[in-house]
């Protein structure tokens, strides 16, 4: 059945596998999930903490910043392995996203207490700088940030928030700490459980020091960051994909209408089969995108990037689709797990760009070679 | 006396809707997010019908009914969509009415109908069990003759409101004749406040409750509760369905979804990008055609004629155009596509994630898309088996 | 199964039915295309013959050009047949055309000539007004044309041509001899079995008495010509998609495999119903144009025939690719009619506007309004 | 002392069969439209390979092949579609030597494989019949034996390039235990100058005349002439599909059919239509992606491992794809997609409807994609009967 396929020479990428079924076997993904949603929270901060100490909230973080300073290739497999349990805590869009800026950011006390606390678990640093616009203004002894962002994970549990603010110079990303003055909070349901923050600066006051990243590197950074984090939601969609195919075969071989298992009649067992082979294409894509991401950040590993993440929220998407229809009127509830895949699918396939956006990203990188 | 509703003119009519629309109609219940609302919800409306003899279009005028044909029927349910009104409970007037109208005892009708009009009876429909769905033959909820009662014992699923209703119409299993498996079925009206009878709603992908579970044990049913000859069921509960079958085609939902995509799309200026168009250029010729469709089989009626197995076409087509066109509405959205709450475009608001899990739905209810393509294939296409 | 569904009170669509099968009887559609193209030729003149005689080259033509002055109706019940029957002279493309621009055309001998040998079938009258530019020059005692046209039919065969010339004031019709001087013409094959010319004028001379319709009147008919001509290929579509749908039902139902006849697998019977729902839709949406083109001229019959012909060259074409699918290796010959019907419905899908042309042809005149 | 092609770097390798093909192969044969040239048009070609020993890259070298592994081999595949090569008459080089190689008797060898390598013996494959296409089981040809030779009597059907053959390797029936029916098939070689062959062309969609009718009247084969055991032929058959089974989910006609819809879109100025880029868009990261997949494969084999049933799925996403895209052109086409000729586009020409009508035929050949996704229902999901 679909996997990601990488040569594991060490045992890292089994000894990944094993430990997010550990987790899982504590932690189910789908109790979770509804919990946090019970709650009306944005995160599980239990859960969190035990990703932490599993080193997944640091798994790319470079060792010099207390991280794992691992790969593409072990994200990869840990973030399908996330997808397949349905671990909804957003390691793509949190710990990757920020590992990646940390790691190139120039050396600075702010930015290492950020990434030191996202490898721990000690700080949960919410990401705003995008879906939205922050002015930032220098003034005498730092900036002043006004403007509000939406869409932000987190943003109700976090410590810190990471605001990209838009310079004289450029963008550049501020360490916001929670809770001070002219921060404000608007939250939404998100389809997948948590709670969205749409959040407001209003004349904002940060130091000298907030500032993480300048914006003498910020483009190019946040460009690698948004790829790093694509690829990773790509994993996890795929692996959302493959347990949702996986959770339909089980469902449809033991359901018995007209005495038979309903997997046994033909027009059941193309759908799957068709099922099967978009999830084989994506996770084939996610495998082509980490392989090109670890030869190089070229043209060839973003062109790899935007394909592997179209294909697996596609694939995702659809594939739950068809696993709901096939779980009949019993997928139409929400006691049963198959409607979370689905709903967690539309969640990661909308972050950092839908199919179509990144398709044609892709043909016109292409093309204007 | 009473008008002879199906002697009007079809725009005098419109207009009498309309009018008893406004009058009774609250404009907070026009044009409802919530698909299914409670009894409670809607009760005014419900009742404000009643009164001006519009509750029942299909029953005839002697039991409190419009009388109406399938022609001014279709209208009644046109103008229904078209000026917002509330889905009421309407097990009771859509089915209970017209099987006891059809085969019931004096006394079942005597008793019944002016309380389903009068709403002290609120009905709901146990058909589909746990291990009968699309193969609703194989059902095993059982009623045993004691004395002059039943003993029923049993499980129904997906009861659309049963934790709001008080009456419920049920097949039950009444031989175990395996040979004849639709055979040995029979209705039986059942009071839900007898003892043994338990209800558990089921929250959907919504988050709605419009459907439960309920439960029957060792229910005593008094035996003149039997609609119809015993074991004949099946045929009992078959002859009802009727012209109504068109309705499940109607292009109601995917309507209201279009409505939903355009105006996302004007307030995205996505209009404006040709990729867009030519997507939204496909669904719209799509719901037009559908349009055409529906009405090549609405005229059958309205011109006499009765409905062949064809019309599952429109169900199979409605429901799949109704889930294409809520997938683009969340393409269009981009990032707000992870919302759960409706999206927010200008002063208005869309509720995008609210009718793409809606969509997912009607695909399976009323006999799944699979289903409805096993019965074209052997009933109009004739293929072999 | 699927067919256009009117009140027929005095049997005239029956009787046109009637005589198309009648027709194909002496003439199998199949047989004919094949021996048209076999010769080379781009018409069966006998054919044509035929069915002038059997009155539709001038089915809608007025009474008083010698027509019979029929309408909407009657013209999709007889392409509808043709469809069918695979009877691929060009009824739609030239009687239905021609028809609409004679009854709108002022009184002139040049267009009474012309019609009337349409009506007759003793002049093949070739349309060069789409795919290419002529320009019109107004000199001493008539017109010098000069240009070229594409995708001409019957240009081969034709006795005259009917080119549409830019004139100062506008485009206009004018009726040009086959063989005078400065005419030239080369010729392609057409997917269909047919050549289609393509109409080169060098300066060619035309009286003052060949204007046949001037640039007052020209545009607004030409558009109602263009309806009518698009509703005719709309229902012949429809039919080709009904025949191809019914020969794959009886070669599924008669091809044994694995000891069952394969219309009797799931798979196959759902692809069938799919085919047969698609049919449906295009016959629904033939049914509503005409009676929007009875109802009047306005837009809504404009949106009606925009859709009808959409959806009819959608359906035909895709049913009939799944046709051939289904015929198997079979339907890959060249001696099996199930290709012809997919060549046939690619060429009438591919005239006046492929679909996706004419939805958004019916988005913008709807959003227009 | 033959070269060790498996030891030689793949870019010493590739370079050695570039020059060999620039060598070998005149300018007029490469890249050519027809999809199955006869013998004689390409047989300069064939010779040449020959002559350089090239000609049979999986045969061991004491056969006077190649003896490449399937990683090289996989690059040799590559290079040929890559440098234009027209496809040569291969069912000699390519199943009669490896079934001989596998099954065959020395006296089999020593006969057949040099006059394969010569092209003194042209060979095709006589697998289905008129009621065994997807079902082979089936198949009713029949050998009775009689004496030292077999009498062979029925038909085969899709025989391609059968007309410009003079041997046949065929299935035929040797007994009539219907119990096992994949049991009692026999592969025989039958040289077609036999009494009794006779041999009719079909033409195809696209006008020309790949594949053929064989009929067997009262045909002798030689009993030497059986490969493998009697009765088991159905396993000898199967036994050469191998690796090769790749290259049928290789995405090598859909990057044709690209290459000419963008040929047609740069003509066109399409690629400045936001709507056709789109559409675009999708078949391009299709055929992305399917690379990505054929390379996972590919890298199976490379690095010495076997095909699973899962192989499969490339040949049904492939097939699809090269159809999809046909079709995207054609609609690209306009109204010149009513042309059976090329389209012209400036100086060059786009084969649309070549291309379109070829496509017709991947999807059903060397197993329908139907049959295709029962195997892998079965063989893949493991899904109930």
């Amino acid at each position: 059945m679909p996997q990601l396929h990488f040569d594991d020479g060490d045992g890292t990428l089994e000894m990944l596998r094993d430990s997010v079924a550990a987790l899982a076997a504590h932690h189910p993904g789908a109790a979770s999930l509804r919990a946090r949603r019970e709650a009306g929270a944005d995160m599980d901060r239990e859960l969190w903490g035990a990703m932490a100490e599993a080193g997944w909230t640091g798994l790319m973080l470079s060792e010099a910043l207390g991280g794992s300073g691992l790969g593409p290739r072990e994200q990869a497999v840990l973030s399908e392995a996330l997808g397949r349990a349905l671990i909804c805590e957003p390691v793509a869009g949190s710990a990757v996203f920020l590992s990646t800026l940390f790691n190139g950011a120039p050396d600075n006390a702010e930015g290492a207490r950020l990434a030191s606390g996202l490898a721990d678990g000690s700080l949960i640093v919410a990401r705003a700088w995008r879906n939205g616009t922050v002015q930032a203004r220098a003034d005498g002894d730092g900036f002043t940030l006004s403007g509000a962002v939406a869409h932000v994970d987190q943003a109700q549990g976090a410590t810190d928030f990471l605001v990209m603010g838009q310079c004289e110079g450029g963008p550049a990303f501020f360490s916001v700490p929670a809770g001070i003055s002219g921060l404000g909070l608007d939250l939404q349901r998100s389809v997948d459980g948590a709670l969205l923050g749409t959040l407001r600066l209003d004349g904002c006051h940060v130091p000298a020091t907030g500032l993480v990243i300048g914006p003498d590197i910020c483009a190019p950074l946040l460009e690698r960051a948004v790829a790093a984090t694509r690829l990773a939601l790509a994993a996890e969609l795929a692996g959302i994909a493959a347990q949702a195919l996986q959770a339909t075969i089980d469902y449809t071989t033991t359901r018995i209408q007209f005495g038979k298992p309903i997997a046994s009649f033909q027009a059941i067992q193309h759908r799957l089969v068709d099922m099967w082979s978009d999830a084989e294409l994506a996770f084939a894509a996610v495998n082509n995108a980490v392989e090109e991401a670890e030869a190089g950040e070229g043209r060839a590993a973003a062109l790899a990037i935007l394909a592997a993440k179209a294909r697996a929220g596609d694939a995702a998407v659809s594939i739950c689709r068809r696993a709901v229809h096939l779980h009949g009127a019993m997928g139409f509830t929400d006691e049963c797990d198959i409607g979370l895949f689905l709903k967690r699918a539309i969640s990661l396939n909308a972050m950092l760009g839908q199919p179509e956006e990144l398709r044609l990203a892709f043909v016109n990188l292409e093309r204007a070679a | 006396m009473a008008t002879d509703w199906n002697a009007v003119s079809d725009d005098d009519f419109r207009q009498a809707f309309a009018r008893l629309v406004e009058d009774c109609c609250p404009p907070e219940l026009r044009f409802m997010r919530k698909q299914r609302p409670t009894f409670d919800e809607v009760a005014v409306f419900y009742h404000g019908l009643a009164e001006a003899g519009w509750l029942a279009p299909t029953w005839p005028v002697e039991h409190g009914g419009m009388g109406l044909g399938p022609a001014k029927h279709m209208i009644y349910v046109e103008e229904w969509g078209r000026l917002g009104g509330p889905r009421i409970p309407d097990h009771g007037i859509g089915l209970v009415g017209p099987l006891l109208i059809e085969h019931g005892t004096e006394e079942q009708k005597a008793f019944h109908l002016p309380r389903i009009l009068s709403g002290e009876h609120v009905w709901c429909q146990g058909y589909s069990e746990p291990n009968a769905g699309s193969d609703l033959a194989s059902l095993r909820t059982a009623a045993v003759r004691d004395g002059d009662a039943f003993v029923v014992n049993g499980q129904k699923i997906w009861t659309t409101l049963a934790h709001c209703a008080n009456w419920i119409f049920v097949l039950v299993r009444t031989s175990r004749d395996e040979k004849v498996r639709q055979k040995g079925i029979t209705v039986l009206l059942v009071d839900m406040r007898s003892p043994g009878v338990r209800v558990r709603p089921i929250a959907n992908l919504r988050g709605e409750t419009d459907f439960c579970e309920v439960f029957f044990d060792d229910v005593r049913v008094p035996a003149e509760n039997v609609v119809g000859e015993i074991d004949q069921g099946w045929t009992v509960a078959k002859s009802v369905l009727g012209h109504e079958r068109i309705f499940l085609g109607a292009p109601t939902r995917p309507e209201i979804a279009m409505e939903r995509l355009e105006k996302l799309a004007r307030a995205r200026g996505a209009f404006d990008d040709p990729a867009f168009l030519s997507r939204y250029a496909k669904l719209r010729l799509d719901l037009y055609d559908l349009g055409s469709a529906f009405e090549r089989h609405a005229r059958i009626l309205r011109e006499g004629g009765e409905l062949g197995a064809d019309v599952s076409m429109l169900k199979i087509f409605t429901t799949e155009l109704y889930q294409r066109i809520t997938e683009e509405t969340l393409a269009l959205a981009g990032e707000d596509a992870r919302l759960f709450d409706d999206i927010a475009t200008g002063n208005d608001r869309v509720d995008a994630m609210n009718l793409f899990l809606d969509a997912r739905a009607p695909a399976i209810f009323g006999g799944s898309n699979e289903i409805q393509r096993n019965i074209l294939a052997k009933a109009v296409l004739r293929l072999p088996s």
